[in-house]
């Protein structure tokens, strides 16, 4: 039981939107998407869903060309990061359109449209019109809708990016669960979303996209501990992963005159080249033992600052589990946690990762 | 999305109107290279004589076009300015609105060929109510045969016949714009005119735009009104494109020839409603 | 001349007796009820023989009420007496050629009776069925008075049937003119004597003298003269009455609107150009908004009682002496005025004597389409049209717009009786139109010629700017001169050529 | 916002009522005239400046044999063609704009903007150019003087401005909610007529009334494509402007035939009012 795509490809005018896209992908998991925006996620989807027709490539499901059937033929459902519903219809009949429109039983379909409603929360607002929802509770119709088709694939297209945060935290939670009981009840759940964290808490596996283009595919934790390249560290990360270049020579990394360390354990075996070496903003602290910095802008985030340091060439943005103030342009001495640092090659390529040593 | 229905979506329409057109532009074209007219009523062929006769030999015609330019534009500008005064002004709070909204959009219901047989005899020189009043003070303008106020009389109805359009499409435009943008204006402090300049007009730019451009689109056919009020007089004074061609066709018979006409000014329509069409834009989103 | 008074009599006598008593069609059509059914070829009776029925007939008419309210009328009563189903369109004036021409070329004939006016004949003449000889040999037809059967006819075949009457003559107010006390006010500021017109420069001075004061102390301001002069709108028709007593030279044959050997327009000759300025003067003595005065305009205004002067169809004479008007009984009738100079285009040079010429102007006519199905319904009913029951009444309502045309029709008594015209006022009225019907020999026909249209749109819009003040009568005119000739050129001068020495014929032939 | 601008805007205000209703008032006056009150300069209060009549009214349902002009007829005519001309219109126009807005159409060098231009260009074209043009056609196809004919005429006028609005309109329609409705297992008919049509009413509504109004109000193609079977209102209308001119009975006609669309104005404005045009027209 699985969606297989090969080599879809599309191009409007010159760009890419689809670049020989190809992966696996089985049921009772869940898949998420990540990547910048435009980087072809929605397109992704939409293709998926049989919106959008590829130039080349095909889509194969349990075996059958799955990119000959027209999308109303296909057993799939959508949600959009749009609050997209029926406006002219209550939210039961949006909840029930689906199913009518397959021609099931009256009954039948209030019990299942019943039980999706409370299975987002909805109970008791059947009779209500969309307009007069709130963004969440139209995003919760949408995903009833979805639900309640009982679909073989089930695509989220980050669905809760149009949501204030405090919103988006709840709504993340909840959908968690059920994203989790509607894999396993044996279909493809495909959720797209430019937010690391969001990817990293859903588990299941990921797919990091970028100018149309699969970088990378693996679980959460393989994706997390071995980014297959400086950009999937950038995506994958938030704020993404600091990229600096250096230098290695003589069992040490030369980013400037000042800033030199000693090599990390698992990079002893880099050969003396140029690389880029990344860290993740957690890894950079505040201590008397560093390397001076100059502070370009610190930003309060709940209960985290950042800080974005310079030091000649080098920028990059630290992570304090606290709140402080800083001045402008203050001095400060910050410490690289060598034991967490990347090496990629010029070229982008994973040279060296701290959880699996030398590649 | 893409899909082979979409033809069955375009395709009815589509072809309807070119089913109906394609008769009459063909025989319009064919007509213009024929000297088709009362006495010889054939489709003869006559070469480019006509467009020769037209490019070299009618000022007349060009005359009406600079005068189409100038009525056109000068209407089109007073129905914007007139109907975006009006429609800010019953946009908010004011008594009677709904009364002045639905009154401000009643002229655009009327016949133009009927009011205007009413506004004839509004402005009718010596038994009409404008200058029995004006002659208390002792003018009797000449409305319809001063070559100049026969020019202003046929501006003013098509003003009061069409600024309601104007007016319509601006409120409705006005009526859907975002809170936002007001609310951070006056937070800012900013006065009604700062407000205006910087938030409703650029807000109202494209549907401005919209508006301007179909404006002109039907005021440069303006006919009706020419034909019951003037004649084109008094002389040639508000002799328009549209009146020269049916002068020319209807009332002389010179077919062939008004299909020169008319194929010419079509063009010359579309050339220069595009070059408006872009100029607009450019200036009126400069700001954004 | 003699035969003409003879017969007249015979018919007046007739008339007088159909008076005297209702009949049961006067019954039947209240519309006749002053005479009663007139015994003839078309009469009451003679349809009410007929049968039609099941078929159709269409007209194309003039809008209501000028001709559009006597055709329609008719043609209920038509339909009443043989059955058939007749359906009338109304049109306005500046439309009726186009809208009956539009289909002729198309090939198609919506209509089996078109309305229109005598100079379309050469353009419409091949889409008309001539009058056959039973309508044209009957005693209705010989009736009609030598000028309105010469307007009627092509090539001596008659192509439209008569219905009403046309000229263009001087109408002025009576009570103005014969005062005593403006005569002597007129003597004494002017030095010339206040008389009826005889000439265009005394009329145009009395028009400036009586314009833009009380007159007639009703509290209203009054005006010297109405005439026609918006643009398009039959203006033609008033420069060429001020036109002809300038430029018909009586010792000059060959063509009053083009010299017929070369097909030259001669309308910028001095003669016009003289009568285009006078023109231009009378904007100085017409009403408020004059300039733009249309037929309707003219009438409303003369037969309202606001000027002094008028001079071109019946129409607004019939409206002043209607039983509603304030000037009835005061307004009085004389042939267009002359000039005491007319230009003579062998010699190049003003011949200095008095001349006069009517001008037989431009009328309303019908006639009958070739493509239509019955001609012989659609002739009867011309025919009835004209009798001379409808006809006697017709004449007799000023906003139906017909106008005498018969020898029977200039009969003082008549409008004496029926009308309660002042006798005085109705003799002037029949003895002048008389004499212009069929006296005159220095006469001018309607230019009708194919292009009709264009030549005198070209007349309209040049004179208009000359009256607007654009131009000078004198660039004016040369600008309509060059005009016509590069129509003559599009058309062929051998096809007009062809088409003008008919009317020249006529004019020449006395 | 000072005392200032408020009194000027009702001054404006009231001014340009004035001007609206003007030619009304006059219209209303003169429809109560006769020859005589006409014809001695401006009146304007019966009983007070003339002594009124019923003609002009009366004449509107007389038949011309007796001076009037009968619109009785050509107002429903007019009610008929210009009905079905904006309903072929709109039903075509808005199949043909939503294509427009949903799909991509390449021929050669044309792109959907030059289609939806195609369309609009129409409404450059005076009536001038094509009526002739047209009574040929017509003609041979039988269909001149007959509401068939004129109602394929306004197809022609109206269906330019139906597309205009319609494709602005679905422009602004998220387009996921058709494809929402194609996931849903419609085919795009049926998306279109359970989803798309449903949530189009508002730009119906302003399309039907622009249809409604530059058909109530054409007079060039009635006036020449039509002889006595069909007669539509404008055209009887001006058929009272003879050399003289009944101005009673032309006002009274011309109050009639404003009457209808007066009421299609309420309706704007209570759609306006509510808010449910505002989206259609933006």
């Amino acid at each position: 039981m699985s969606l297989i795509a090969s080599n879809l490809c599309l191009k409007a005018d010159t760009e890419y939107h689809l670049n020989d896209v190809c992966f696996e992908m089985s049921k009772g998991e869940i898949y998420t998407i990540i990547g910048r925006t435009l980087a072809g996620k929605t397109t992704l989807l939409k293709t998926i869903a049989g919106l959008i027709a590829p130039d080349s490539g095909t889509l194969n499901l349990d075996g059958s060309d799955f990119g000959r059937i027209p999308v109303w033929k296909r057993e799939v459902a959508m949600v959009y990061q749009q609050f997209i519903n029926y406006p002219h219809l209550s939210v039961y009949e949006n909840v029930a359109f689906p199913l009518k429109q397959r021609g099931i039983l009256k009954t039948e379909i209030h019990n299942r449209v019943m039980k999706s409603l409370l299975q987002v929360g909805l109970e008791g607002f059947e009779e209500r019109k969309i307009q007069a929802l709130s963004g969440g509770q139209q995003q919760r119709v949408a995903l009833a809708r979805s639900l309640v088709k009982e679909a073989n694939i089930v695509l989220l297209d980050e669905p809760l990016v149009n949501l204030d945060y405090k919103l988006r935290e709840q709504l993340r939670e909840e959908f968690r669960n059920i994203f989790t009981a509607k894999a396993s009840e044996d279909a493809i759940l495909i959720y797209s979303s430019t937010d690391p964290v969001e990817a990293m808490q859903l588990g299941g596996q990921i797919l990091v996209m970028d100018e149309g283009r699969i970088l990378q595919q693996g679980n959460a934790k393989a994706v997390y501990e071995n980014p297959s390249s400086a950009k999937v560290s950038q995506i994958t990360n938030d704020p993404a992963m600091n990229l600096f270049e250096g230098t290695v020579a003589e069992g040490k990394i030369i980013l400037s005159p000042q800033i030199q360390f000693d090599l990390p354990r698992h990079c002893q075996e880099l050969p003396p080249e140029k690389y880029n070496f990344g860290l993740r903003a957690a890894a950079i602290t505040l201590d008397e033992g560093g390397f001076p910095f100059t502070i370009e802008l610190s930003e309060i985030s709940g209960s985290e600052t950042f800080l974005h340091l310079k030091h000649e060439h080098v920028k990059v943005v630290g992570l304090l589990d606290s709140v402080q103030n800083f001045n402008m342009g203050e001095t400060v001495m910050a410490r690289f946690d060598t034991t967490h640092l990347y090496a990629f090659a010029t070229d982008g390529t994973l040279k060296s990762s701290p959880y699996s040593g030398m590649k | 999305m893409n899909f082979k229905h979409k033809y069955l979506f375009l395709l009815p329409g589509l072809l309807v109107l070119l089913g109906i057109l394609i008769f009459p532009i063909g025989f319009t074209v064919r007509l213009s290279l024929s000297s088709w007219d009362s006495f010889y009523p054939a489709l003869d062929f006559i070469g480019l004589d006509n467009y020769v006769r037209l490019f070299t030999d009618d000022k007349r015609f060009w005359e009406a076009f600079g005068r189409l330019s100038l009525l056109s534009l000068t209407t089109v500008f007073l129905q914007y300015v007139i109907g975006f005064s009006l429609a800010l002004m019953v946009w908010k709070e004011i008594v009677f609105q709904r009364f002045f909204r639905v009154l401000f959009l009643i002229p655009m219901m009327t016949t133009p060929v009927i009011m205007t047989v009413i506004w004839r005899t509004f402005f009718h020189e010596s038994l009409g109510p404008v200058n029995d009043l004006l002659s208390y003070f002792d003018v009797t303008p000449l409305w319809l045969s001063s070559e100049l106020l026969a020019k202003f009389t046929v501006i003013l109805v098509e003003v009061w016949q069409w600024t309601p359009f104007m007016f319509l499409l601006l409120l409705a435009g006005l009526l859907s714009l975002p809170k936002e943008p007001f609310l951070a204006a006056s937070i800012d402090g900013a006065g009604p005119i700062r407000t205006f300049v910087y938030v409703t007009f650029p807000l109202m730019a494209p549907i401005s735009i919209g508006a301007i451009i179909i404006r002109l689109i039907e005021a440069s056919k303006i006919m009706d009104t020419v034909y019951v009020l003037t004649s084109g007089g008094p002389g040639t004074a508000t002799e328009t494109s549209s009146f020269y061609i049916f002068i020319k066709g209807l009332r002389e018979f010179q077919f062939g020839y008004s299909a020169a006409l008319s194929f010419t000014y079509l063009i010359i329509m579309i050339i220069s409603l595009t070059i408006i069409a872009k100029i607009l834009v450019k200036l009126m989103v400069r700001g954004n | 001349m003699k035969r003409t008074y003879i017969s007249l009599l015979a018919v007046s006598v007739a008339l007088m007796g159909g008076t005297a008593q209702a009949d049961k069609w006067s019954d039947q059509f209240p519309h006749i009820k002053n005479t009663g059914d007139i015994a003839g070829e078309c009469s009451y009776e003679a349809m009410s023989q007929k049968d039609y029925s099941g078929q159709k007939l269409t007209i194309n008419t003039h809008a209501v009420p000028v001709m559009g309210e006597p055709t329609a009328l008719h043609a209920e009563q038509f339909s009443a007496l043989t059955g058939a189903e007749v359906n009338v369109i109304h049109t306005p004036a500046g439309d009726l050629y186009s809208k009956a021409m539009v289909p002729f070329q198309a090939g198609q004939a919506p209509y089996d009776i078109v309305f229109g006016f005598s100079n379309f004949i050469r353009d419409w003449k091949q889409y008309l069925e001539p009058v056959p000889a039973k309508y044209v040999n009957m005693a209705q037809m010989k009736d009609v008075t030598q000028s309105h059967i010469d307007v009627n006819t092509w090539d001596g075949e008659m192509i439209q049937f008569p219905i009403d009457g046309d000229r263009h003559y001087l109408k002025y107010r009576k009570d103005v003119i014969d005062n005593p006390e403006y005569q002597a006010k007129y003597k004494a500021e002017t030095g010339n004597e206040l008389r009826i017109p005889q000439t265009w420069k005394e009329y145009g001075e009395m028009a400036a003298f009586f314009n833009d004061w009380d007159w007639d102390n009703d509290g209203e301001l009054e005006y010297g003269s109405a005439e026609v002069m918006k643009k398009d709108d039959l203006m033609f028709a008033a420069f060429f009455s001020r036109s002809v007593a300038y430029s018909k030279n009586p010792r000059v044959k060959g063509g009053f609107f083009f010299d017929l050997e070369t097909m030259e327009p001669l309308i910028n000759g001095p003669g016009f150009v003289e009568a285009l300025g006078d023109w231009v003067e009378a904007t100085k003595y017409v009403p408020p908004g004059g300039i733009n005065f249309g037929l309707g305009d003219e009438i409303n205004s003369f037969g309202g009682g606001q000027t002094l002067f008028s001079f071109s169809w019946d129409d607004a004479f019939v409206a002043a002496m209607q039983d509603d008007s304030p000037i009835k009984n005061k307004v009085g009738v004389a042939p267009l005025p002359g000039s005491n100079r007319v230009w003579n285009r062998d010699s190049d040079a003003w011949d200095d004597t008095y001349n006069q010429a009517p001008y037989i102007v431009w009328g309303w006519t019908a006639a009958v389409a070739k493509k239509s199905e019955n001609h012989e319904m659609a002739f009867d009913y011309l025919c009835f049209f004209a009798n001379d029951a409808n006809h006697q009444a017709d004449i007799a309502i000023g906003r139906f717009g017909v106008n005498p045309f018969k020898k029977s029709d200039f009969v003082a008594d008549l409008y004496v009786e029926r009308q309660g015209w002042d006798p005085e006022i109705a003799k002037q009225y029949a003895d002048t139109l008389m004499e212009m019907e069929e006296g005159s020999t220095n006469r001018v026909f309607p230019l009708r010629v194919p292009g009709v249209f264009q030549f005198n749109s070209a007349i309209a819009t040049g004179t208009a700017k000359a009256l607007a003040g654009q131009l000078s009568p004198q660039e004016a005119l040369d600008e309509v001169a060059a005009e016509w000739t590069k129509i003559v050129d599009r058309i062929g001068a051998d096809t007009i050529r062809e088409a003008y020495a008919k009317g020249v014929a006529l004019e020449d032939a006395e | 916002m000072g005392l200032l601008y408020t009194c000027l805007k009702y001054l404006v205000v009231s001014l340009w009522s004035i001007f609206v209703i003007a030619p009304f008032l006059w219209a209303i006056s003169t429809s109560f005239k006769d020859f005589q009150s006409v014809t001695n300069g401006a009146t304007y209060i019966p009983w007070v400046d003339f002594e009124p009549t019923l003609e002009g009214w009366r004449a509107l349902w007389k038949s011309p044999a007796k001076g009037g002009v009968d619109i009785v007829e050509p107002f429903f005519n007019s009610i008929f063609v210009t009905c079905a001309g904006s309903l072929i219109s709109i039903l075509l126009g808005t199949l043909a704009a939503y294509a427009l807005s949903r799909f991509t159409f390449k021929a050669g060098f044309i792109r959907n903007s030059d289609i939806t231009f195609f369309f609009i260009s129409q409404r450059i074209m005076p009536p001038v150019v094509l009526a002739i043009p047209f009574f040929i056609m017509l003609g041979k196809f039988a269909l001149l003087d007959t509401l068939l004919g004129l109602i394929v005429v306004y197809i022609v006028l109206l269906m330019p401005i139906a597309v205009w609005i319609m494709v602005d309109f679905f422009n602004k329609v998220p387009r996921e909610i058709d494809e929402t409705a194609l996931i849903d297992g419609c085919n795009p008919y049926q998306a279109f007529y359970k989803v798309v049509l449903p949530n189009s009413i508002p730009g119906i509504i302003v399309a039907g009334m622009f249809c409604l109004i530059f058909g109530w109000t054409d007079f060039f193609f009635s006036f020449i494509l039509t002889f006595t079977e069909v007669q539509l209102l404008p055209v009887a209308i001006v058929a009272l402007n003879s050399s003289i001119t009944p101005w009673w009975s032309l006002s009274a006609a011309a109050l009639v035939s404003v009457a209808p669309l007066i009421a299609v104005a309420f309706v704007v404005e209570r759609y306006l009012s509510k808010g449910n045009l505002s989206g259609a027209l933006k």
